[in-house]
């Protein structure tokens, strides 16, 4: 029989092993995989290692890839953590792209040290009032936030493609195809080596979120929602505005990955540019284990394999879509990973008392 | 003048993959075309597909600094990537294709495909068939390169039948079968008879015993039952052209000269056509036949042209 | 009967990491007899009793019934050999009827054979005098009457060997006196029987008792040749005063509350034109079955409840329109009876537990939690109420249920500056930290309070308090001088009968 | 908008709606006996996929639709397990098991799609067609609705009362609910709460597999990347929009799916709103619908918390 008991702590090096492990057997699987599919296996892994982190340049696509992952990861830990269960960060970063965006048609002509700062203002407050509306909801009329964030994710979408084909956005007498004229340069984000400001923010926003949750008193509040919010209000905590809090927290966040990746890459808004953004953000925030370092270092994890993904597709004769699913077989081995890191396997005979 | 190349690769870059049609067609003409072997090119191709923005550009730096690609072909709205990396590669030929699209010059060409004037064919031949005066277009989005073709069928149904009625409607989906039938039979209850098929559902209308048209390939070859005709687009002038292109500056050292305009091939060039009628062709009245054969003989002739309308069509 | 012990344990040995919550332990229990188990909180009852229930596995020793070693490998294992556990931390589904926690696992077929059953548990219901529905929701019922089911379940099956974990703390006098009744008739029938009590009258009723300090049996006695001062003094390691009230410091009203109603729709009114007033340095007790008002009346002081019309006014400012946090700000304490669900967040660490609430206040320096005023805070508490711990960093949820309940007094005690309100504090408490906590309240009335008792210990209400309220659906029935009132005087209250008609 | 109230279009946005809703429908049941035992299946969307595949390349291959369902449930159960082993076996958090093999299962099928397809794709099969039900499918107004259907609807909607009776009347059904509801009573009872909830979560990906092998047989005569179009997430809501409870849960997936229907109607009748807040009706419409109707939830108490035994 095996029994799975929880582990008291465990080390960094456990840790370390474990996804290492993980990472090795996932690795194995999708050779096999390769292997069946007549694929070269060797040139498969060169490419992804060469992708991943094979050189500078290719390291800096990593990270780029990497931040919104980061953001709509720290999206899902603020959430999360609070026990909100917020699947919304699509839809959030969509609206912090399109309040971005809005923000930028009023701002023609201002200069960017003034223009940046105020379009990613605008774009947070964008995902921020979209993650508030379905935190009212949930508080005033008791409408669960799994169905509301999730229903407004199709919702701004539609919006968007109206927006973009047929409504206001729409680029007159060009050849459009769903999206908007090119965003003028001012309002781009500064790139600092080669990265954009996106990265800086980034990482702001896991040292903040990390020390809101775990220093202040509204982190107290988030962490203490997630797990009895009963007590909470027996101690005078207004729970409906302390959800509203972390709801904008949440959808703030979310938002800025909608921002990076139109005013940091794209420069222009169109409707598939965030696709996959959400779902993945949650992942990346649940590896992460709720914790905002932690989602860090798994979004860069995801960034790097994305981008050895990508490399793999270009450079070697593995059929492209097997790419994807390798990618799921990694997942899924390092979610059997945090596993072992959680808990112990303990295998013992039935019925026997040791 | 440079010593004359003896192999080309072609990278594609696409934003679906080859099942859609869109896709599909290029990587069948792409096929046809290597095998005829121009100027004896050993020509190989590469495709990634599923990518876009920036993922896009990476891919496509990736091909160019490979230097296995000499061609890069970004078979959707890629115009932003290709900027950044043009004049990084100025002896690599990109091509942009379709709509979303802006003209750069010099190394980048700007391909474009329209299937407006077999659809106004279909238009015509919807005209000449409707028994309800209502017909259909279940679509999947609205791209101006979709819009044309919508907007020219109805043209062409009005144009012997003044007071058609339209019916249009988006999916908002690449491909969903549940959903185009349910538009499908939307339009079938608001009385069309006749649905010019973007989506794909062309068993719904098979099932209602109503007649349908498909587009891009000759849908009527596989199921034969609804589809009456289809439009056709072919990519081989368009790769002909760009393979030219890049030999001409390869062997004879003649400079790029990228069009800053899209640039499309007419039904009378082989960009696009009109399938035939399969089971249909005794179904339909002869005079019809004839008719449609007479316009697609004025239209090659320039005697009839097609305007080239993208506003996104709507339902009256 | 043979000579056969029911049960026998021998050097039974279960540590949790390195907590060691039972150490070498052996006793015995007999056919018919009531054995008593006593001790500290955290002294490892819950412990013993789950291993021998088969929910634990023990890291040693022997476990034998009616002379044949057993070895559990689950709950169930322990079910079929006869051992029933009435847990202190009910082990029930709220969304299911009474009837279906109680037939669950004892049906074997596609369809469960209700008609059967409910004619089973109606015959015990009948046998026992237990008034409960089967056709109830658990979730509505009260928690007094979910002690009840929990009986039911272990009575459901015939068990020889019955263990009940503190199942008192939930009763009130009466509903305790019929628990020895059927308990007596248990005995008759030959059950053995485990009783784990903090209360020393119950733990009077028994034959025997076995005294455990830190995990391991410090002494056993039959009860005939013993005191409770002589297992007060072997459980706790030393003698214990009693509290004594001292002289009244009639002080000015401090809290009054006016017609306070709390009505539902649908349903009779929680609370019902409820007004008293509290002095200054007043201790005033709450009597009533459980369930008849004592809870709301509570929570629409503390502002958790928002009256329907009345109010409630701390030194003569109304209360009506301010939220929770500033109704505490005034000064006022609220402990509250479920302690795990509405006192404590189990993950969160002492520390952090003692914070809640002062966290935006007392314990928040700028923008941030003052962290080291925290710890310091939950170190004194650990100390002051001898909470069992390693640290101020210990997740309060493994912390033995009086342990937990003392973290909630630690911090309700200190921030109720003008007004405490007490929902059965000693619920659960050792006999030598109950004391300390009936010193505390004292001192809190001697430092010019407010208090607020309810408690289901009527001795205690009397001796503790200066006035005691009645309350019966919602209703304050009358409200008598503690020094002068009887039980009898109460108990008559308490049943809806006001003082005129008596 | 009156043109959309005529007899033919409201029959048809009913005809439609309903059909529509089976896939839905199946895939919610599925997931509604799941989330009773306690697993928050995130990866409906995964297995839905994974029996459109399998429905897919077993009906280009043996044109028997009885086979590709059953192919579909097999795939369905496949699935199932694998989402088991990780949270009912390895306690991984439901949710990120279920988005990750929602991943997983898109590249998979895929991969697996195109290796079928490298040598050429099949010529489209043949949907299956209709059943009517004889005299009842000629009932006036109601009959083309309710009776004249595929069998595999007439499946669905039997489901439901068959789900509601297990749930509510049998042994099994109680045992699933506790795992749900209070896994340590469960194990305290001597009852594996593993087997429970492997049993819930392999019927019910089983549903759900059926429900994307339904489509496939249905609608579609060729299998696309991502086919499912995101009906695996609608069948979650609507099992919290029908508050965990089998009759509701029904209501609301036929209520979405008409107000889907009736959405996608109003796009042919020429109103001068762009079509996308025709596309946006169901999905704003349900919340409201949800604001509007309140009871006390009935979400299983322990749900999405992995079972660790002390
Ligand atoms: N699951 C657990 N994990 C870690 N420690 C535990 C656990 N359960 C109990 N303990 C520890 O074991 C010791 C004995 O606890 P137990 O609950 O048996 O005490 P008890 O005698 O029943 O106390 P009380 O009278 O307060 O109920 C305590 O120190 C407690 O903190
Ligand atoms: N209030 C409830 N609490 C817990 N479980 C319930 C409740 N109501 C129903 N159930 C369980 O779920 C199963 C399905 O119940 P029921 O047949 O009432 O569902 P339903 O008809 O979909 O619900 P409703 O009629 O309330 O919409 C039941 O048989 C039942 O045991
Ligand atoms: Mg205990
Ligand atoms: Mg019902």
């Amino acid at each position: 029989m095996i029994r799975i008991e929880r582990r008291a702590a465990t080390g960094w090096t456990d840790r370390l092993l474990a996804y290492v492990l993980a990472i090795a057997g996932g690795l194995a699987a999708s050779a096999l995989l390769m292997a069946v599919s007549g694929a070269d296996v060797v040139e498969g892994f060169s490419a992804l290692a060469e992708g991943a982190f094979g050189d500078t340049e290719a390291m800096r696509q990593s990270l780029i890839a990497a931040i919104p992952l980061a953001f709509t990861g720290l999206a899902t830990v603020a959430a999360f953590r609070a026990g909100i269960w917020n699947i919304g960060q699509e839809g959030q970063a969509f609206a912090g792209a399109m309040a971005g965006y809005w923000m930028s048609l009023q701002l023609a002509g201002v200069p960017g040290a003034v223009a940046v700062p105020l379009v990613l203002l605008a774009a947070v407050a964008g995902g921020a009032l979209l993650a508030m509306l379905a935190a009212w909801l949930r508080t005033r009329c008791a409408v669960n936030e799994i169905i509301s964030t999730m229903m407004m994710n199709y919702v701004v979408v539609y919006l968007l493609s109206y927006l973009l084909a047929g409504g206001p956005w729409t680029e007159a007498g060009s050849t459009a195809y769903h999206q908007t004229p090119l965003i003028a340069d001012s309002f781009h984000l500064p790139a600092l080596g080669g990265v954009h400001l996106g990265a800086v923010l980034a990482l702001a926003a896991t040292a903040g979120l990390a020390v809101l949750i775990g220093r202040t008193p509204l982190g107290f509040e988030l962490r203490g929602l997630g797990l009895n919010p009963t007590a909470l209000r027996f101690k005078g905590v207004d729970v409906g505005r302390t959800v509203l809090a972390v709801m904008a927290l949440s959808g703030g966040l979310a938002a800025l990955a909608g921002a990076s990746e139109v005013f940091g890459i794209n420069f222009r808004l169109r409707a598939g540019v965030i696709d996959g953004l959400g779902y993945t953000g949650i992942i990346v925030g649940m590896i992460g284990a709720l914790d905002p370092w932690g989602t860090l270092v798994t979004a860069l994890l995801f960034g790097a394999l994305a981008n050895g993904a990508l490399y793999m597709n270009v450079l070697s004769d593995i059929p492209s879509a097997l790419v994807p699913a390798m990618q799921g077989i990694l997942l899924l081995f390092v979610l059997g990973a945090s596993v072992l890191v959680r808990y112990r396997l303990c295998f013992r005979p039935v019925g026997e008392t040791a | 003048s440079a010593a004359a190349p003896a192999k080309l690769g072609i990278g594609l870059i696409l934003a679906t993959g080859p099942e859609a049609d869109w896709d599909a067609t290029l990587l069948r003409d792409l096929d046809t075309v290597a095998k005829a072997a121009p100027h004896g090119l050993k020509i190989t191709a590469k495709h990634v597909d599923g990518v876009e923005g920036e993922k896009a550009k990476d891919a496509m730096e990736l091909m160019a600094k490979s230097g296995k690609y000499q061609i890069i072909w970004a078979h959707s709205s890629y115009s932003d990537q290709v900027k950044a990396l043009k004049d990084k590669y100025p002896e690599v030929l990109f091509v942009v294709v379709g709509s979303g699209n802006e003209g750069l010059g010099g190394n980048v060409y700007f391909d474009y495909k329209r299937a407006h004037e077999p659809s106004y064919l279909l238009g015509v031949l919807a005209g000449r068939l409707t028994k309800t005066d209502t017909v259909g277009v279940v679509g999947q989005f609205p791209s101006e390169d979709v819009n044309d073709q919508i907007n020219a069928f109805f043209e062409g149904a009005r144009s012997v039948k003044a007071d058609v009625k339209r019916k249009v409607a988006f999916i908002e989906s690449w491909y969903d079968p549940a959903k185009a039938e349910q538009f499908t039979n939307a339009q079938i209850a608001a009385g069309a008879d006749l649905i010019f098929q973007l989506a794909g559902s062309f068993e719904t209308c098979e099932k209602a015993s109503i007649k349908c048209f498909g587009n891009y390939v000759d849908q009527g070859a596989r199921t034969p039952a609804s589809v009456v005709a289809s439009s056709l687009i072919s990519w081989e002038p368009d790769l002909k052209w760009i393979i030219e292109t890049w030999y001409d500056h390869a062997a004879n050292a003649k400079p790029y000269d990228g069009n800053v305009k899209e640039h499309w091939f007419s039904m009378a060039e082989g960009g696009s056509g009109l399938s035939g009628y399969h089971a249909y062709d005794d179904k339909i009245p002869a005079e019809v036949k004839t008719e449609i054969k007479g316009l697609e003989g004025k239209i090659d002739s320039k005697e009839l042209v097609i305007p080239v309308d993208l506003k996104v069509p709507v339902s009256d | 009967m043979t000579d056969e012990p029911v049960l026998s344990v021998r050097r039974l040995t279960k540590s949790f990491g390195p907590v060691r919550a039972n150490n070498a332990v052996s006793f015995d229990v007999g056919a018919g007899e009531l054995v008593c188990l006593f001790g500290e909180n955290g002294a490892g009852k819950s412990t013993l009793s789950a291993c021998l229930a088969g929910l634990y596995p023990p890291d040693g020793g022997d476990i034998r019934l009616g002379g044949a070693p057993v070895r559990f490998a689950s709950a169930a294992d322990a079910i079929r050999a006869g051992v029933a556990l009435v847990h202190q931390h009910f082990v029930l589904v709220d969304d299911f009827t009474v009837l279906e926690n109680i037939v669950m696992g004892h049906e074997r077929g596609l369809f469960v054979r209700y008609q059967a059953a409910r004619a089973k548990l109606e015959a015990l219901c009948r046998r026992y005098d237990i008034a409960i529905r089967p056709e109830a929701r658990v979730g509505d019922l009260t928690v007094g009457e979910r002690q009840w089911v929990e009986l039911l379940k272990a009575l459901y099956h015939d068990a020889r060997l019955l263990i009940l974990d503190e199942p008192t703390a939930t009763l009130d006098l009466r509903e305790s006196r019929k628990l020895f009744r059927i308990i007596g008739e248990l005995k008759a029938e030959g059950v053995g029987l485990i009783l784990i009590s903090h209360s020393l009258d119950e733990v009077m009723q028994s034959d025997r008792v076995v005294v455990l300090r830190q995990g391991a049996v410090v002494g056993e006695r039959r009860t005939a040749d013993t005191t409770p001062e002589e297992l007060t003094r072997l459980m706790v390691g030393r003698d214990v005063a009693r509290a004594e009230r001292g002289i009244r410091h009639a002080g000015r009203p401090c809290l009054a509350v006016e017609r306070l109603t709390v009505a539902r729709p649908g349903a009779a009114p929680l609370l019902d034109e409820v007004s008293f007033t509290v002095a200054e340095g007043e201790i005033f007790g709450l009597a009533g079955v459980a369930g008849n008002g004592q809870k709301p009346l509570l929570e629409a002081i503390a502002g958790l409840l928002r009256p329907t019309s009345g109010r409630v006014l701390i030194d003569g400012e109304a209360l009506d329109e301010l939220s929770v946090h500033a109704i505490q700000q005034l000064g006022v304490g609220h402990i509250p009876d479920d302690r795990l669900v509405e006192g404590l967040v189990g993950e969160f660490s002492i520390a952090e537990n003692i914070a809640l609430g002062g966290h935006r206040d007392a314990f928040a320096r700028g923008a941030f939690i003052d962290r080291a005023a925290m710890r310091a805070a939950a170190r004194r508490a650990i100390v002051d109420y001898q909470i069992a711990a390693p640290s101020a960093a210990t997740a309060v949820r493994t912390l033995s249920g009086g342990n937990a309940q003392r973290v909630v007094l630690a911090r309700e005690l200190a921030a109720a500056r003008r007004v405490l309100l007490a929902n059965q504090p000693t619920r659960g408490l050792d006999v030598g930290v109950i004391e300390y906590i009936h010193a505390q309240l004292l001192g809190k009335r001697a430092a010019g309070c407010a208090v607020i008792l309810a408690s289901s210990e009527l001795k205690d209400l009397i001796t503790l308090s200066d006035r005691i309220g009645v309350m019966f659906q919602g209703r304050l029935m009358g409200i008598v001088e503690a020094a002068s009132a009887s039980l009898e005087d109460i108990g008559l209250l308490m049943a809806g009968k006001s003082r005129e008609a008596a | 908008m009156s043109a959309l109230f005529t007899p033919e279009i409201l029959l048809s946005i009913l005809t439609a709606s309903v059909g529509a809703a089976t896939i839905i429908l199946f895939a919610a049941l599925g997931e509604l006996i799941t989330e009773r035992a306690g697993i928050w299946n995130m990866g409906v969307e995964g297995t839905m996929l994974c029996g459109c595949l399998a429905a897919y390349v077993v009906m280009s291959e043996t044109g028997s639709p009885a086979a590709a369902a059953v192919a579909a449930v097999a795939a369905g159960v496949a699935a199932g397990l694998l989402i088991g082993l990780f949270t009912v076996s390895l306690k991984v958090d439901h949710f990120v098991t279920g988005l990750g093999f929602n991943l997983l299962a898109s590249g998979l099928t895929l991969f697996l799609f195109r290796t079928y397809t490298a040598a050429g794709q099949p010529a489209p099969y043949a949907t299956i067609d209709k059943l009517a039900v004889p005299l009842l499918a000629r009932l006036p107004g109601l009959g083309p609705i309710l009776f004249d259907q595929y069998l595999l609807t007439y499946v669905a909607f039997l489901m439901v009362p068959v789900i509601a009776v297990f749930l509510g009347r049998t042994r099994p059904g109680l045992e699933c609910r506790a795992a749900g509801e209070n896994p340590e009573f469960l194990e305290a009872k001597g009852i594996s709460v593993a087997g429970r909830q492997y049993g819930a979560l392999l019927f019910g990906s089983a549903l759900t597999g059926l429900g994307g092998g339904f489509m496939m047989l249905a609608f579609a005569s060729e299998f696309r990347p991502d086919i499912s179009g995101g009906r695996g997430w609608l069948a979650i809501v609507a099992v919290i929009a029908g508050n965990w409870r089998p009759l509701r849960t029904t209501v609301a997936v036929l209520v979405f799916a008409v107000l889907d229907s009736l959405a996608i109607h109003a796009q042919g009748m020429g109103v001068a709103i762009p079509y996308q807040f025709f596309l946006m009706l169901p999905y704003v419409a349900s919340v409201v619908v949800l604001a509007v109707v309140r009871s006390r939830s009935g979400q299983p108490a322990r749900l999405g918390i992995p079972f660790i035994r002390s």
